[in-house]
């Protein structure tokens, strides 16, 4: 059982990427940074995705010679990882060791934002820098962090985009299912569409929440036959989002739009074959959505990092599939700590500290700025969604277009049949 | 005239005091790591020692004795949090929720035998963790956390858990102290004869419903204590970690391991349990495997050494007989 | 001397089986009380309804003048009503010491542990199991788990000792034994109803004796009255090693 | 609240109770010849499942070969869990045995996250669907309550008919009385642990076929084994099958009048309130 080995500490097999750091003399520094990833559990696959995410900066970085300082100093990016089997306690056992046992100089997240949040805690207790990569919460970014950065759009905007992209499709629609996972991301999400959705006069006629790690859907889906709403909004994670897509879909349910949460923009979510079919899913990042040099100079601000096809191509060489959002969550990351790090001219945590807050930056991942408010210091406040849909072509095909926003855009949204 | 047994040593003042030596060392050294691993170790030999008050003395196999670790957890938590009750008050209160749970069900489910009650306390567990999943005012399935500011009046976050460490430590103290006198009092001798014949104990004398009531009571209340302090040390509280129906069951196998109906054997249970999930998940030859390997060594005491450690270090070596009970 | 014990009307029924049929009889304080009757003649059953475990359809039990009918099995052994049981029933994982321990501290006295502890140890001393005060009682031979069984009674201080066939299964040197046992027990001023079917130990150490048959009284009186009664033989005739053991002067 | 789900519903619920009772009908098994509360029940559910898989998704076979093939392994599997964790502790008590089958819980797990990781899976099986009137049945669902009860007459069959059954049947109501008619308990007792286990192990495999899952989805299913059980009657076949059905239809029902996640929350209050009002089931004897 998984919670055998919750906490226990110690060192699971780690992954130590780049090279060993050589010694304390003029040669590159190590720059150790910390993390944990759900080799086992509910959050296995996309925090596969984010962890090679992070493994391909650290790849590229090292290769390039190291992070660069000021003065003269070079660091070589060291990342140190445990299996976190997507417990909450056992996050926190494990980033107390991180912190304390392997000193690490920065941390970054696990991925979800349950195990965020279990991780900030501990990172905050002990005064550490943590950017998180793979956690989208409002209310985890709104706990009076002073370390906790925040690369993700706030959970609170998934579904009030893709209620916009939805009423743009067809304002006839009235009547929605609001049905969501019950942890702390998906519920936040919902919390914050249905106030939206009411406020653009839609009326909720099923509103329901369901268990981690549920496989069952008859229940929810007969209820929402019987209700026959117009739109279906929620879904939660991988798993139980593909699920409850076949589900729907077996059960004939006739709904013009549906929108669910994180399972949608993962490449494997076609496996279900034409249940997948128009479905539509907010997206931190896809590859099309094209951020360059030349949209930075167009906002005033300063672009950062590789562009968007050389991460992709690179992705793709490494770990032999497309990047999905996660993937380039986790790589965002390390970009935000690099340049953050580079801007210091130091890693004393108070000077990276005020480099984070004065960011400023649009990478490959988009534009990343966050709140130095005291009430929500950390939490994103620049980086936009992205709405895919998966679309048949002629010949039967599924794949993922995006349809939101307009600049990326590679083929217009269609109502669901 | 023979020689009345107990009391030839000084058993309980000596496991104290190792037990508190050894709690010691982080806060001497100043080692938060070592400290967050033996906080666990602590709360483990709570856990142990408690339920082996209603299963070991008692005969009631408890599956669900996890229940009052996570409702003193979520009563002080809320109380900390809603009320800004300070640390030390809200354990001490959050005991109450879990104190009438115990007083109550217990007189209930207690009426049941053998394995009718292990699957009612597993009900009970389950029932718990379900309806808090779905119990807004408790945050249901997200849960509580609190504002990184709450900490500041225990003089930030790094003091605060010293002090969460330090609460559990005598905690645990406390529940190994508890487990001595209980197994050293009337009411101890009382429990091992309801555990080896319920009717027999009736017409000696015992009122076992009442005396039933009692150990699942004093068994409930240190697991309340313990989980006020770990989730005020971890600032979060959640279903999902208050009331985990697996960490209930190892509970039951450091007991086992350690020597059913024993005062040492959930001390020395919980500690090498611990010990040796550390110590497999840092091997890494044998990292992967550490949930078989941990079943297959659980098979071999269950099978082949049925009084736990303690028994077998009494059967191996008479000089520590006397010194473990 | 009064009636320690009285039974008045007594009827225990299972269902449409009356087990005990409007049984009266008094047992004096400081006296030894046989109670004989062929198999199934419900003497196991007037001592459950004695001692609580089952409660009567009809009658009372008059216990040192009070009605003991209807209080729960712990009370009535609060009081001072102990019993030994035909089917011995050590604590096994309890060592012997701590058997007898408990009859001390939650009988009549309801002493604290460390008296409970001295005074099971005078008990043990008197019957002989001193040597095997800290053997678990499950490691004991038949003879020594029924001397315990005794002990653990005894030690509860009781009034009234129920001893249900304590001699079963002893060899006649031990029976000869704990019929001094008995005697000191009744000497110490314990009043004992003893079911026994070995008919000399009851003829000789009785006051009286009460013979059930089919859950009815059918004779009380002295050792040598009721052995002259021909409705006690006349039961008896039903089982003839029975009559036998009861006719018999030597066993 | 909307009673138009609670026709579909319903039913979507009782054809899953099927399922349900078949898996809880092993565990009772188990507990009503051998006295022991299997805790590895849940972990052989869920490698039925993967014999499935294996069967579907590895050897490109029909699933429902999985399903035979689920029931041999498990009778095998059971015979062995009980000749190497169970035989030895047989006449202890409850503690010990219900620890001895945990162990075989965390060994199987063990393994089988290592060697299978966690990661989800699916067996994707099309048998159609009925529909008529907004009502829809899938096709796998018919099937799986097909073989459910095929797997329930065969074992009811095996137990009333045989003569080896039999034996299992007087082995359950008095061991030692079985032992001095001459039969060889132990032998019987194995019997029953691995008949049980092969009953876990076809519910399983039938849920692959109308779930997703993963190493881990044992754990569910086997609590609401535990819950059916003791609705049954423990150690009452007959009783699970049919405490299968009530739960199964009672999920599908309250889900229509509550929200969804609160019917967990009343099948375990049920479920203890049945152990302490009539702890041997609804359907139990008094004894």
């Amino acid at each position: 059982m998984r919670g055998m080995r919750i906490m226990a500490a110690a060192a699971a097999a780690v992954l130590v990427v780049a090279a060993c750091g050589s010694g304390t003399s003029s040669g590159p520094k190590t720059l150790k940074i910390g993390f944990t990833a759900s080799q086992t559990g509910a959050q296995e696959l996309t925090s596969k995705r984010q962890v090679e995410g992070i493994k391909l900066w650290a790849d590229q970085v090292t290769k390039a010679g190291g992070i660069k300082l000021k003065d003269g100093t070079v660091l070589t990016p060291q990342l140190v990882s445990y299996d976190d089997e997507s417990k909450t306690d056992r996050v926190q056992a494990l980033y107390t060791k991180l912190i304390n046992d392997d000193k690490v100089d920065f941390l970054l997240s696990p991925y979800s934002s349950g195990l965020i949040k279990a991780a900030a805690v501990v990172g905050e207790q002990n005064g550490k820098i943590m950017v998180t990569a793979g956690g989208a919460d409002d209310a985890t970014m709104e706990q009076g962090f002073t370390s906790i950065y925040q690369v993700y759009t706030p959970a609170s905007q998934y579904l009030t985009g893709a209620i916009d992209l939805m009423l743009a499709m067809d304002p006839s629609i009235k009547k929605i299912a609001i049905v969501n996972e019950k942890d702390a991301f998906s519920t936040g999400v919902a919390a914050a569409a249905k106030p939206y959705a009411a406020s653009k006069g839609l009326q909720i006629v099923v509103d329901e929440g369901y268990d981690t790690g549920t496989t069952d859907f008859g229940p929810i889906v007969n209820k929402i036959a019987a209700a026959a709403p117009d739109a279906i909004l929620g879904g939660g994670h991988f798993q139980d989002g593909q699920t409850f897509a076949k589900a729907i879909f077996d059960k004939q349910v006739k709904a013009k739009f549906i929108a669910l949460l994180v399972a949608p923009p993962e490449p494997t979510f076609g496996d279900i074959g034409a249940a997948a079919n128009d479905i539509v899913g907010p997206s931190q990042w896809e590859a099309s959505v094209a951020y360059d040099a030349k949209a930075a100079v167009a906002a005033n601000i300063s672009w950062y990092g590789p562009a968007v096809a050389d991460f992709t191509a690179a992705y793709n060489a490494a770990f032999g599939s497309a990047p999905s959002y996660h993937s380039a969550g986790g790589y965002a990351a390390g970009l935000v700590l690099q340049k953050a790090i580079e801007d210091a001219g130091s890693i004393d945590p108070a000077a990276v500290r005020a480099a984070l807050d004065k960011q400023d930056l649009l990478t490959l991942f988009g534009r990343i700025r966050f709140s130095t408010d005291a009430k929500t210091h950390g939490k994103q406040t620049a980086h936009q969604m992205v709405y895919v849909q998966w679309q048949a072509a002629a010949d039967g095909s599924l794949s993922t277009k995006v349809v939101w926003p307009e600049a990326g855009r590679t083929a217009p949204i269609v109502p669901r049949q | 005239m023979l020689r009345l047994r107990g009391r030839s040593r000084p058993f309980l003042p000596v496991l104290l005091l190792i037990v508190a030596v050894v709690a010691a060392v982080p806060l001497v050294t100043g080692n938060p790591s070592m400290r967050e691993e033996l906080f666990f170790m602590l709360l483990l030999v709570t856990l142990a020692t408690s339920v082996n008050v209603i299963t070991g003395y008692t005969g009631y196999v408890s599956f669900g004795h996890i229940v009052f670790f996570g409702l003193g957890g979520y009563g002080a938590f809320w109380l900390m949090q809603a009320l800004g009750v300070h640390f030390l008050v809200a354990a001490v209160l959050g005991v109450i929720p879990a104190v009438l749970v115990a007083a109550v069900v217990g007189a209930a489910v207690l009426r049941l035998r053998g394995a009718y009650f292990a699957l009612a306390t597993l009900g009970i567990l389950e029932a718990t963790k379900a309806f808090m999943t779905n119990f807004d005012p408790a945050g249901g399935a997200v849960g509580l956390s609190f504002n990184f500011s709450i900490y500041a009046q225990y003089g930030g976050a790094k003091s605060a858990a010293e002090l969460a460490y330090v609460f559990m430590a005598l905690v645990a103290l406390a529940a190994i102290a508890a487990s001595y006198l209980v197994r050293h009092a009337k009411f101890g001798l009382a429990l091992m004869t309801i555990r080896e014949d319920q009717d027999a104990a009736v017409v000696l004398g015992i009122d076992p419903a009442r005396t039933k009531v009692a150990a699942f009571v004093i068994s409930a209340v240190f697991p309340a204590l313990a989980g006020a302090a770990f989730f005020f040390k971890n600032g979060i509280i959640e279903p999902g970690s208050a009331f985990d129906l697996t960490r209930s069951i190892e509970s039951l196998v450091m007991v086992v391991l350690g020597g059913v109906g024993t005062v040492a054997g959930p001390v020395i249970g919980a500690a090498v349990y611990e010990w040796l999930r550390g110590f497999l998940i840092t091997s890494p030859a044998l990292a992967s495997f550490q949930l078989t390997i941990a079943g297959v060594l659980l098979l071999v005491v269950v099978l082949f050494a049925t009084s736990g450690l303690v028994g077998v270090l009494r059967a191996r070596f008479p000089a520590v007989r006397e010194w473990l009970e | 001397m009064s009636a320690l014990l009285a039974l008045r009307g007594v009827t225990v029924a299972f269902g449409g089986l009356v087990a005990v049929d409007d049984v009266s009889f008094d047992v004096e304080e400081g006296s030894i009380t046989g109670l004989i009757g062929p198999n199934g003649a419900g003497k196991s059953t007037v001592f459950n309804a004695v001692n609580g475990v089952y409660r009567p359809r009809a009658g009372s039990i008059l216990f040192d003048g009070r009605d003991i009918v209807g209080m729960p099995s712990q009370r009535i052994a609060r009081l001072g009503i102990a019993r030994a049981h035909q089917v011995v029933r050590p604590l096994t994982d309890l060592t012997v010491l701590d058997n007898v321990t408990v009859g001390a501290c939650f009988g009549r006295d309801g002493l604290g542990l460390a008296a409970g502890r001295r005074r099971a140890a005078g008990v043990l001393e008197q019957l002989g199991l001193a040597d095997r005060a800290s053997q678990p009682a499950g490691s004991l031979n038949v003879a020594q788990k029924k001397r315990l069984e005794l002990a653990r009674a005894v030690a509860a201080g009781p009034r009234l000792l129920l001893a249900d066939e304590v001699l079963a299964g002893l060899n006649p040197h031990e029976v000869d034994e704990m019929l001094g046992v008995f005697a000191s027990i009744r000497d110490a001023g314990v009043t004992i109803l003893m079911i026994e079917h070995l008919m000399q130990a009851v003829m000789h150490l009785s006051d009286q004796v009460v013979v059930l048959d089919y859950g009815r009284l059918i004779a009380v009186g002295t050792p040598a009255e009721v052995q002259a009664d021909p409705a006690v033989v006349e039961a008896y005739l039903g089982d003839p090693r029975a009559a036998e053991r009861l006719m018999a002067d030597e066993p | 609240m909307n009673l138009g789900a609670l026709l579909p519903s319903a039913i979507d619920g009782l054809l899953l109770g099927f399922v349900y009772g078949l898996a809880a009908m092993g565990l009772t098994l188990i507990f009503g010849v051998t006295r022991v509360v299997n805790l590895a029940h849940g972990q052989m559910i869920a490698m039925g499942m993967f014999v499935v898989l294996a069967v579907a998704s590895g050897a490109g076979l029909n699933p429902y070969v999985g399903v035979l093939l689920a029931a041999v392994v498990g009778l095998a599997a059971g015979v062995v869990i009980y000749v190497v964790a169970v035989d030895r502790v047989i006449n202890a008590p409850e503690l010990t045995t219900l620890l001895a089958t945990f162990a075989v819980n965390l060994i199987i797990i063990g393994t089988a996250t290592t060697l299978l990781t966690t990661s989800p899976r699916a067996v994707d099986v099309d048998m159609g669907a009925l529909r008529s009137g907004g009502v829809t049945v899938l096709g796998t669902h018919l099937v799986a309550v097909v073989i459910a009860v095929a797997a329930a007459g065969a074992l009811y069959a095996f137990l009333f008919r045989t003569r080896l059954g039999k034996s299992i049947r007087a082995v359950a109501a008095d061991r030692a009385a079985a032992e001095l008619m001459g039969i060889n308990s132990r032998r019987m007792l194995a019997l029953a642990f691995g008949l049980g286990t092969a009953l876990a192990m076809t519910a399983g495999a039938l849920l692959a076929t109308l779930f997703s899952f993963n190493v881990l989805s044992g754990g569910t299913y086997e609590t609401k084994s535990f819950v059916i059980v003791v609705l049954g009657g423990l150690g009452n076949p007959t009783g699970a099958l049919i405490g299968g059905l009530i739960i199964g239809l009672l999920e599908g029902v309250t889900a229509v009048v509550i929200p969804v996640s609160w019917v967990p929350v009343i099948e375990y209050a049920v479920f203890v309130l049945i152990l302490l009002v009539r702890p041997r089931g609804l359907l139990g004897s008094r004894q």
